[in-house]
């Protein structure tokens, strides 16, 4: 099992949400984050001073897979959370040893 | 640095004027301050009688300058700072409507209004005697105003902006001071700082318009409608001071420090707009035609503050930001504060700008020039607009709205010589404040220290000082 | 089990009176309740004339009430609740402003003020006949009240009061109370507590001070100035009762229930604090000299409440909290509302150190000691606040303020018999309150169920009871 | 589509209205509107005197419209947007404050209340002259309105109502227009929509009951207590043209655009009533029986439109939601504002329920219906409820309140005419409204643009157009 | 060493956290998440409309383990974050190349 | 790849990040957390009564890194985050199979 961590706009949560349980993948986790990178936040206004806020929103998607349908989900994240402007995010992968269904005890594939 | 040369010229200056008051006590009793304009005759023996009509307003005003301080002043500065001292703003504001009330009750408001001493007020409404209802000669009998609204009605106005006025002073060091020793400071303010300038201003001291008191020692006196310099000027100034002498917030100048909800800051800047009409109509002390034009020059100069500030911000920073209009509202009702029972719709708006393009470049330009920590800019707002307010006021106060001068002129604009006793009425002031703060805080320094420690800055006030979050959204 | 016997007590007692009270109705009805102090002469035929000035004045009052509720008393319960339940609090407050207006207008008034009856009020009034304007003889009439204001500025004013009283019952039953259950208990408490009390102490009935009712059935009847029996023992003890029968939330005891938002609770506190001179000065009907004692002494309390409370924590606990300076202002105001307008300044300050300290000890000690979820301290603050100021109104009420013996002392301090009348008004409401409250509860625990499912209780009342969030931040 | 129809139509019955008028325009001047209620017969020579009573409900009032502006119309919307634009709802809102009270001190006023042509006012009150006190033979002299209150009271009074207005409109185009567009289109909306309805039907216009040009152009004119034509109608049917003209945000249908901070939105609707007292009985302009009785309708119909709301999406959806009772509650009140001080109570419960009814299906059906995306309902709640309530009042205002027809009954239940005046009136306003802003945005779309960038849009108004965030929790 | 990461109910964090430490288990660090999956949401209302919240919160609990706790860590875990109903949560195991606190420098598993 | 996740003090974010950038690590994900460890929380008060709150707010950094900077890294956050005081946090260290850059669909170490 892979575990995919994807870095996305804002806007682009519900859009990728949608296309992944289009291709069948049922669960996730979304957290809230602060992104810092290229892209280079924005300045803000207090009182008549500017000061720059170098930390750019963003969501964290973290989705467990099968290793077969590893690069469904690449391609499907890819494809929905691109727009070709700096800060569309990073998407990175790595090894699960297990994975537990909570409710059942099941483990392994089964459990995602 | 600038900052002790200025106390240091502060002290002498203060000095001096105490010397040549010494010499003055010799004097005579001056005799009471004028009445307000529209006292109502009324047989000698009973006083004035109760006029409802007055006395309705008047408790409407005073509810609506205590909402200034909470929730306006409290949500205003409270969303100023990070969310880890809101509730340490909160607090102060919050405690000082106790605190000041019951000082207030006790000796303060006999220091302000007792008698017509020159230099400060005297016992004779200690603890309320003679301000509260008494059984005389077998029937219930309560003490009158002039103006028709009973003593107590008085007192509790008064004794609302006896609260606001050090509130204003916590924006200065907001997100640092010890709670236990801001609180022995405003102890003292209350009664050596504010007692002492309201007794001169209203309470027919040394600079109450047109009183012996004022010939004597003040140059006539000045004009000061709801408190240009007992309430802005004084806060203001002694606000600097205690920046000064405090120093920055950890990280001043090198973090950003945002205000952590702007939402809230809107919300109190609009309460204060509200609730200012209490406070400078109200101080007409009758719901008469000078309330009705103070009410106007109020509303008129804290919409003119908010478009200047909020354009000064289009124009040089090419967006105008919620926190710019807010404060430019603010900036103009302190600017009109002084002015308002005595200028009309027009020049009200000039102050509203003025007030607007004095105080925006105060808190920006000023203040980075001289690199102190005014946390709200509470010196930047009500110290800067409250002296623009009170030589504007010289400068536009006419016969027209209020006779005070037997027919003759007042403000420069239309003749009138009252622009040198407001002068005079603002340096005194600036003087007194700054002095006076200046020792009680090198006092209290040496004694309970003025600033929590490293780690509880850190951490935060709210916590630290008090043992509670904010907000807990988990 | 200590609830359970209180209220076995309440109920025998409550059986007792009811006897007398039949034996009584044999006597002819009693004349209706002395006029407030100030009414105004005038023609016999056309009854009182218009004041404009009370009028403003009690206009300007009934809004400051409404205020009370809403936001007032729902951003101070609705942050001392956890997120999840945040719009359940503060849909019961505005949910309540809306269901108690309209019974207010339909029987709420005419059972509390219509005729002298010594029980409860008359039909007189119902649907608003003889409150409103009619068309009469070729002419718009306005039946007025004895003071010179409109009786419909009278009905909308005490249908403030009408509303926030169930408003504070909701502190006990906060974040597991099934809403639909609440709106039915609180149109019977409404009809079947508040009424009858209201009648009892306003409306000329067995409590009304100095009524032939009185003088039949309640030892000459008590003092209650603004509701400290009508709205805070009858709202508190009732609060005690829906507490003990709905029970504990989950997790109460083992997990910590913070408050999620203590600045609401904070800015609640104040618009409270602010709301509450309309409330109490509002209660002089009038604005007159006794309004303008009655704020002060409400202003006074309300401080010393503040300083007490917070000043007990920073002893006890080493620092002084937000919401204990709130509280403590909050408890000063009840316990000053029945004595407002009976008192002088300094006596205020006494009510207001008296309400901190027992409301402190009540929602700490008190409360641990018999375990009972009072959720948000509505019987600590309101029950334990409204009966200590009850009991020294008794104490402190003075001919100074008000002459209502005819020139004999009324409070034990100046040698006076009021107490007994206040002790028996405040049994007498602890009495009606706990008994009707418990039978209704039991009786819609029967049919409706008070309770929410432990699911939806877990997940939070938003979401389950009314399918909303309070925050959506992300 | 259907939008474009609607608005064709409006052009043209405009065309057809603007042509009458020119004949019209031959006829002799019509002499002044009927002076409300309750004058104050006063010596010819010096016009009415001051009413001290009045002048204080009337001060007051106007501390209360400004209130609904902000906090209470800034909270309440604020709320529902989502957390990326709530500052610039609250910003529109506020600087709103400051824009028109500007533009009405310059002009504003003068064209809406100057002198008594049929279409518009003219020049005597530019720049306040006339309004303010003067300085006349030796003392300053005080203009004053015929209920005894200054003209300044008068002014500001008004001029609050010129604020809440356009502030209404911001509804409709939240989240999505530019700042600067919006600010140039509230100029010249206020300038073109607000004050010819003003003085229309306030200010002795074609509107104006019972005056000489009513009978001329407007068949006897309407009555329109406190602003259901000139301020719902106008703003509410702007709001929709608005709606049309600037689009859907973007995403709107195909993801939820839940409210932010529904604790904002209730707050926000809890002031806005407790203001609207001073929206409502505060149109009395005066202190009288008529305050009094447009205050109890004023409460009565917010209690039964929140109850009416809120009991629908229990039937329909088996949840009653805050935000469905402080709907209701707003939508009650607006649709009770043009009755307010006509009506009995009891109507008023009709009114208030008739107000839930439309709103409801309104926001619901009706929109869903047409897809155009007000974002906030702004047409839905006040175009709808204002016109429920202006055609109502043709039905149950009543002689018993008001006699303004020589003794003869006014609403259709009482048996009189009044109707077909209300239905002219909101025919008319319909037009102006709809046709003007149509024509104003057409202009501005093709030389500002009436929208953000889309990237600025999906980023938020508050750091685009504001370089501000809301929140900073982190 | 492993890490562990737990997605559970939010009103469950009290139980797991006190079970853990009770089982000797001294250190966690805990994020506020949303979970998306076979538990499905709830509908809001908005002016009478309705529309679906999918995503669900819950709080994702991780910590880091020595191997041979790592079973002792899971049951616990899975014991007390149990209800039966759909929702319950997930339990990830991946591996750790090292530990290091920042305090002392310590590393590997007696930095744990 | 590896990827570093350190668990720091809120007030020593901006220390860490600059220190990072000025050594030429250009990216990096914020998050908001609570900490369970040796640092034992605070008391707060209720209405009198006091209550301990035993998570203390932290903020995680997660940086993927070459595997040939990931010494520097774990220094640079070593130096800049210790104050020596309980409760400084920890460093996480795990291997990463892949990146993905969404923008431009590199993979790998240049995704970084
Ligand atoms: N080395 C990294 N480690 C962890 N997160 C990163 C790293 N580099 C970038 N990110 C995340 O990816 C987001 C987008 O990266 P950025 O450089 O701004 O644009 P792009 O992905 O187009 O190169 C950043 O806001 C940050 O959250
Ligand atoms: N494939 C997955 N990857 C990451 N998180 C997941 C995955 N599947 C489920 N989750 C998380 O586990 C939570 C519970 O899963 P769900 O399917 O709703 O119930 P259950 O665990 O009973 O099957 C989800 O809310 C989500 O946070
Ligand atoms: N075993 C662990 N797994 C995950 N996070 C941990 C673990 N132990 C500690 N932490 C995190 O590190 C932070 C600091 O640890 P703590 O024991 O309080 O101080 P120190 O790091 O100085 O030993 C904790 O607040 C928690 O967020």
């Amino acid at each position: 099992m892979k575990k995919v961590e994807a870095i996305v706009r804002i806007f682009k949560l519900e859009d990728v949400k949608n296309a992944l349980s289009a291709k069948g993948i049922h669960g996730m986790t979304i957290t809230d984050v602060k992104g810092f990178g290229r892209q280079k936040g924005h300045t803000e206004m207090y009182r008549g001073t500017e000061y720059k806020v170098e930390f750019v929103p963003k969501v964290k998607i973290e989705v467990a897979v099968p290793d077969e349908s590893l690069q469904l989900v690449l391609d499907t994240i890819m494809r929905t959370a691109q727009t070709g402007q700096i800060g569309d995010g990073k998407i990175f992968v790595s090894d699960l040893n297990n994975t537990i269904r909570i409710r059942t005890g099941e483990t392994g594939e089964q459990a995602i | 640095m600038s900052g002790k040369r200025l106390l240091a010229a502060a002290v002498c200056a203060w000095a001096i004027l105490g010397l040549t008051s010494h010499a003055a006590r010799a004097q005579d009793e001056p005799k009471p301050a004028a009445a307000p304009a529209d006292v109502e005759a009324a047989p000698a023996d009973e006083g004035p009688k109760l006029d409802r009509g007055n006395n309705a307003w008047m408790l409407t005003s005073s509810a609506l300058v205590l909402m200034m301080t909470a929730p306006g002043l409290a949500m205003f500065y409270g969303g100023l700072v990070r969310k880890k001292n809101v509730l340490g703003v909160i607090m102060q504001c919050f405690f000082l409507m106790g605190l000041m009330t019951v000082i207030w009750g006790l000796w303060g408001y006999s220091l302000s209004f007792g008698g017509t001493k020159p230099w400060i007020g005297n016992a004779d409404y200690l603890f309320m005697n003679g301000v509260q209802s008494e059984w005389k000669d077998g029937a219930p009998y309560v003490p009158m105003y002039p103006t028709g609204i009973p003593m107590l009605t008085h007192m509790v106005f008064q004794g609302m902006f006896f609260i606001i006025t050090p509130a204003l002073i916590v924006g200065a060091f907001a997100e640092r001071m010890k709670f236990s020793t801001m609180v022995v400071f405003m102890i003292l303010w209350g009664t050596f700082v504010y007692c002492p300038i309201a007794h001169w201003v209203w309470g027919g001291g040394i600079l109450a318009y047109g009183t012996e008191n004022a010939k004597e020692y003040g140059m006539g006196g000045a004009l000061d409608f709801a408190g240009g310099t007992v309430v802005h000027i004084s806060s203001g100034v002694s606000a600097l001071v205690c920046a000064l002498l405090i120093g920055k917030r950890l990280g001043y100048g090198t973090e950003p420090m945002p205000p952590h909800n702007l939402t809230y800051t809107a919300v109190g800047a609009a309460l204060l707009w509200v609730g200012w009409f209490g406070f400078n109509a109200g101080s007409a002390l009758a719901a008469d035609g000078v309330a009705a034009s103070a009410f106007v020059a109020t509303h008129f100069s804290a919409a003119a503050g908010a478009l200047t500030w909020a354009g000064l911000e289009w124009v040089i920073r090419r967006k105008p930001t919620v926190l710019g209009a807010a404060s430019g509202a603010v900036a103009g009702l302190v600017c009109i504060t002084p002015a308002s029972g005595y200028v009309t719709p027009m020049p009200a708006l000039i102050l509203g700008v003025a007030a607007g393009v004095f105080c925006y470049f105060a808190c920006t330009s000023l203040k980075s020039a001289f690199g102190y920590d005014d946390s709200l800019d509470a010196f930047g707002v009500h110290g800067i607009g409250g002296t623009v307010g009170a030589l504007l006021t010289g400068v536009f106060a006419t016969r027209a709205v209020q006779d005070l001068n037997g027919g003759d002129p007042l403000g420069l604009y239309e003749g009138g010589t009252l622009l040198k006793g407001q002068i005079v009425a603002t340096i005194a002031t600036w003087i007194l404040a700054a002095a006076v703060t200046f020792v009680i805080l090198k006092v209290l320094d040496l004694t309970m220290g003025l600033r929590v420690a490293t780690q509880d800055e850190l951490q935060g006030l709210d916590l630290t000082q008090h043992g509670e979050e904010g907000y807990i959204f988990m």
